[in-house]
């Protein structure tokens, strides 16, 4: 092996591309054996320029944009801008909708659990329960699909309101639904909290402690499992929560068998609080009439997504169009906390941790630059152009 | 009391049950009536105020005027742009657009069979041939 | 601590600094103190954070465009409902700020993020690198600046 | 012996091509048997074949920093071996090709050369998940391997012969798994690990190390590879299932005696955790030679009576 290529010590890199991640994010962990001695994370992979191309948006269309912030918890980023807007606008969603929308969020949140809990299963690889919780994932999935045609990005929210009611059909079928996931999730906790092979991969490993999850900031489980509490449905209810209150699930270990457990047992308050909203669901119409000129002001909201709190600045300057939009997502503050964690584990904990915190980084990851045929301003590149730039920068490089 | 095996109940289950795998392209499954494929336009009430084409987040709708005291126009509709949030649905206060439920295998070899066009369609094909790419310049409302 | 204690508490640190900052009430959980003396910035996060009212929910930088020439910096704090926003305000070409990631750990990748978006510096920042822009994208431009030109990039040897 | 036969019974049946087929085939049936255990479709029949036929016709390409003399061979020293090992043993029921006293252990050192030959191949490798997994690799070796081959020398103490179609002739009037029920588990379990199936993969667990020792490997090598590791699925199994499930005398006790093996093999994946490299290494050591010195135990003792 030739001198200069010999490694001293060995510096994994994970990602941009690894079977571990199914987004792109870059890690370098060093290892010394098979044990963690440093870490490092880079990220930006997935950045599509979110914030600056919402500068150049309606305010209606900017709706779907953010929807498509993140493709598992699209429906909370499309309800923090629909709540941030409505607060400039001084309108106030009719109850119903408010109703709806937190429903379709604690539905959203069944369905990102249930899909974290088959992504650590197989990072963990623990191929059965991964494929049994999709499988069981599927039935959110379609609830979700009957309730607002589709079963991602499901654009329920409209500025003021929803766009989707239910019928008694609806109601009964979510009910059903909402039951056969109840008993599932039993056997999952069980399945988590009792099998020994599992919780050698989770038992005591990633350890947080309280102050450590205080001082990086985590959130969301995250904090939770670390006995932190922090979860913004109980703190400072929101929407339908002020009516609808919920319980927050806590746990002392901060282990990731606590994050597991934390996350699990939060989605028995999902399933009553569904029921609950089913059984008093308010009367009245779905949305609430708001200017298309949004008014001058600065908006904060905040809210409880699936992985911690989500944040959401607007401002705006009168016109339809948002003069500044910043969203930080949950992701940024626990994977920088986490990340530090993995210090000092072995090499095969190192991809459970990471899933430990149900890294989301297309969340993370939004800004940059817009080339962009949508609005034609002189100064955007069209789809033609941006097309020609692309055969001749190949072109070029070919030669 | 930790134990081995706590997924047998399942697996020992699914031996005789049938695979949860969907047998999609042999089967077609059954949509849900709210699903959102393909734009259908209708237009018998159709005004051409372009609300819709204004509110589209991914322009994928263009409205021509040819007319406007006759209210002549027509629309196109680019289904690779689409990205069926449903929002010209609810813009529209002359309910003339609806999404199908049925159509939504809308893959396709053909580039061209992503571009749709609405409306006056006899009318529009002069203004269509004067553009050589067959993109119709849109005609700002509002 | 329910929310107006909160509000209270927050207060009171803040008017400790009276003569720095502007104290003004938005919203009623919100409380929006612009800090007029940048070197007291710090000692105020100090303030807070000893208080237990230093969670760090995110950094906002505002581009107030070419017209003001200014930038804003926004730290929103938010313990329990209630929001606590601190406002700086920096010139538009070579503003800097002080880092609180001494203070708070977690406001490093706010920090870099408002230093490679907006080209704020941050004094005391040890960890420069880039965050999310590519490795090739042009030193000195600022995407989220309101003159930052898309345009300018298709010009950059290689493309970003 | 006819050189006719000879040549045929290497090349053809029950070596070479029936070895290959009949792997690809019992790969084939534990992907199914897994996929059904989930509640999944599972792949159709020419699955495995597929791949290889796909992975042969591709591309080799030889990565920078590598001996490549060893980059090629080392594919093929690990099937060779795991090919030669199929001589010695009753496959499809029928006696071994060729035989003489104290194969069986010549049978188990072929067997661990394709688990050799896929760690160096590893270390040959200048990549960093290769590394890793070579060490995992030749670490998992040297944990299961002294187990697997105490639980083996069971049965050949009973028989009181180490030739494979001695004890084999002796299994089939004796079910040893009745005897030696705790020789038979750590044989099972030391088959999973010798095949790198889960809880045991560790060495090429995808989401910790890409592909392990094998990363670098794409085209004719990683089709060898597999194919080696279908050769020693079926050696394997028929060892375990002559040795333990009361001989096999014909090739429908064959069939139906390595099925029901490999059936208890995807049962035991579908429902563990992979195990971290320290954890294999400490099961094995700490319960795995413990059991099997046990069963030795309590085989001498009995003999001696």
């Amino acid at each position: 092996m030739p001198e200069n290529l010999a490694p001293k010590r060995f510096t994994i890199p994970i990602g941009p591309q690894h079977p571990a991640l199914k987004e792109p994010g870059h890690f370098q962990f060093t290892v010394d054996g098979e044990v963690v001695t440093s870490a490092y994370v880079r990220l930006g992979y997935a950045h599509r320029g979110i914030e600056k191309a919402a500068e150049e948006r309606t305010w209606i269309q900017n709706l779907y944009l953010i929807e498509r912030i993140c493709g598992i918890c699209s429906h909370i980023h499309a309800m923090a801008y629909c709540l941030a807007v409505e607060s400039l606008a001084n309108v106030e969603a009719p109850p119903r909708a408010q109703a709806i929308r937190v429903l379709v969020a604690e539905l959203e949140r069944i369905h990102s659990h249930f899909l974290w809990i088959g992504v650590s299963a197989h990072e963990a690889g623990f191929e059965t329960l991964f494929m049994y919780s999709w499988r069981d994932r599927e039935t959110v999935m379609d609830l979700l699909e009957g309730l607002t045609g589709n079963r991602v990005n499901y654009s329920a929210n409209l500025l003021g309101g929803v766009k989707f009611d239910l019928d008694q059909a609806q109601m009964d079928s979510i009910r059903k639904g909402v039951d056969f996931l109840e008993e599932r999730t039993h056997h999952y906790l069980d399945v988590i909290m009792h099998d020994s092979t599992f919780l050698q991969r989770t038992r005591g490993i990633g350890v947080m402690t309280t102050a450590q999850a205080e001082v990086m900031g985590a959130v969301g489980p995250t904090a939770r499992a670390s006995n932190v509490k922090r979860d913004l449905r109980v703190e400072a209810p929101y929407s339908a929560y002020k009516t609808f209150p919920v319980q927050m699930a806590l746990d002392t270990r901060g282990d990731l068998e606590a994050r597991f457990e934390v996350r699990l047992n939060e989605l028995f308050e999902s399933f009553r609080l569904i029921r609950q909203i089913l059984d008093n669901l308010p009367e009245g119409p779905l949305v609430a009439r708001i200017p298309r000129r949004i008014p001058a002001g600065e908006a904060v909201v905040r809210l409880e997504a699936p992985r911690g709190e989500v944040y959401y600045f607007v401002k705006g300057n009168g016109s339809d169009k948002p003069e500044r939009l910043k969203v930080r997502t949950p992701t940024i503050c626990n994977l920088t906390s986490v990340i530090r964690l993995a210090v000092g584990h072995q090499l095969a904990d190192v991809p459970m941790i990471l899933a430990g915190i149900d890294p989301c980084f297309s969340c993370n990851d939004r800004m940059v630059q817009v080339r962009d045929a949508a609005t034609d301003s002189q100064k955007m590149l069209t789809w033609e152009q941006l097309r020609q730039h692309g055969i001749d920068f190949y072109r070029s490089k070919a030669k | 009391m930790n134990r081995l095996g706590t997924m047998l109940p399942d697996v020992f289950r699914s031996v005789f049950r049938p695979p949860a795998t969907e047998n999609y392209p042999f089967v077609r499954p059954e949509k849900v009536e709210r699903l959102r494929g393909l734009l259908k336009f209708d237009p018998t009430n159709c005004s051409g105020c372009g609300l819709c084409a204004m509110d589209c987040p991914a322009k994928a709708i263009e409205v021509t005027m040819i007319d406007r005291k006759t209210k002549k126009f027509f629309l196109t509709y680019h289904t690779d742009r689409c990205m069926f949030c449903g929002q010209c649905v609810v813009t529209c206060n002359k309910s003339s657009l609806r999404m199908s439920n049925n159509e939504w295998e809308l893959a396709s070899l053909d580039k061209n069979s992503f571009t749709i066009y609405f409306g006056d369609k006899p009318d529009a094909e002069p203004i269509l041939a004067g553009k050589p790419e067959g993109q119709p310049e849109p005609v700002k409302e509002g | 601590m329910n929310s107006q204690e909160i509000l209270t508490l927050a207060e009171a640190i803040v008017g400790a600094w009276d003569w720095a900052t502007e104290v003004s009430h938005p919203r009623p959980n919100q409380i929006d103190v612009k800090v007029t003396h940048l070197n007291e910035l710090v000692p105020i996060v100090v303030g807070l954070r000893v208080k237990r009212l230093g969670y760090l929910c995110a950094i906002v930088g505002l581009d107030l465009g070419p017209e003001v020439n200014e930038m804003e910096v926004l730290y929103h704090f938010c313990p329990g409902d209630v929001v606590i926003g601190l406002r700086v305000r920096i010139p538009r070409q070579g503003g800097a700020v002080p880092s609180l990631s001494e203070v708070i750990p977690s406001a490093e990748v706010f920090e870099r993020e408002l230093h490679e978006m907006f080209g704020i510096e941050i004094t005391g920042l040890r960890n420069t690198e880039r965050l999310y822009l590519p490795e090739r994208w042009p030193e000195g431009v600022y995407p989220l600046r309101k003159d930052f030109d898309p345009a300018s990039l298709a010009a950059h040897e290689g493309g970003v | 012996m006819n050189v006719f036969l000879g040549i045929s019974s290497l090349l053809i049946f029950p070596g070479g091509l029936f070895l290959v087929v009949s792997g690809l085939l019992y790969e084939w049936a534990d992907h199914k048997m897994l996929a059904l255990l989930q509640n999944r479709v599972g792949p159709r029949w020419f699955q495995p074949f597929a791949d290889t036929l796909k992975l042969l016709i591709k591309e080799e390409i030889i990565p920078d920093g590598v001996n490549p003399f060893m980059f090629v061979g080392l594919p093929l020293v690990a099937l060779a071996g795991a090919l030669t090992a199929g001589l010695y043993v009753p496959l499809a029921g029928l006696a071994p090709t060729f035989g003489f006293p104290g194969d069986l252990i010549v049978v188990l050192y072929l067997l661990s050369l394709l688990t050799l030959g896929i760690g160096l191949a590893g270390a040959n490798s200048l990549d960093r998940f290769s590394l890793i997994g070579a060490t995992r690799t030749l670490t998992q070796v040297f944990s299961y391997e002294a187990p697997f081959l105490l639980a083996l020398l069971g049965p050949a103490m009973v028989a009181g012969s180490w030739q494979i179609g001695k004890i084999t002739a002796y299994a089939a009037s004796h079910w040893l798994i009745l005897t030696q029920p705790l020789g038979f588990l750590v044989a099972l379990i030391g088959l999973m690990g010798k095949l790198e199936l889960p809880p045991f993969d560790a060495p090429e667990a995808s989401t910790e190390i890409v592909s392990g020792a094998m990363t670098e490997y794409s085209g004719r090598g990683l089709a060898i590879f597999n194919l080696g590791r279908a050769v020693e699925l079926v050696v394997g199994l028929t060892l375990v299932s002559a040795f333990y499930l009361g001989g096999l005398s014909n090739p429908l006790w064959f069939l139906g005696k390595t099925l029901v093996l490999l059936l208890a093999l995807v049962g035991i994946q579908s429902l563990l955790t992979r195990l971290r490299i320290d954890q294999t290494v400490g099961l094995w050591w700490r319960y795995g030679v413990l059991l099997v010195l046990v069963q030795w135990l309590i085989v001498i003792l009995f003999r001696g009576m």
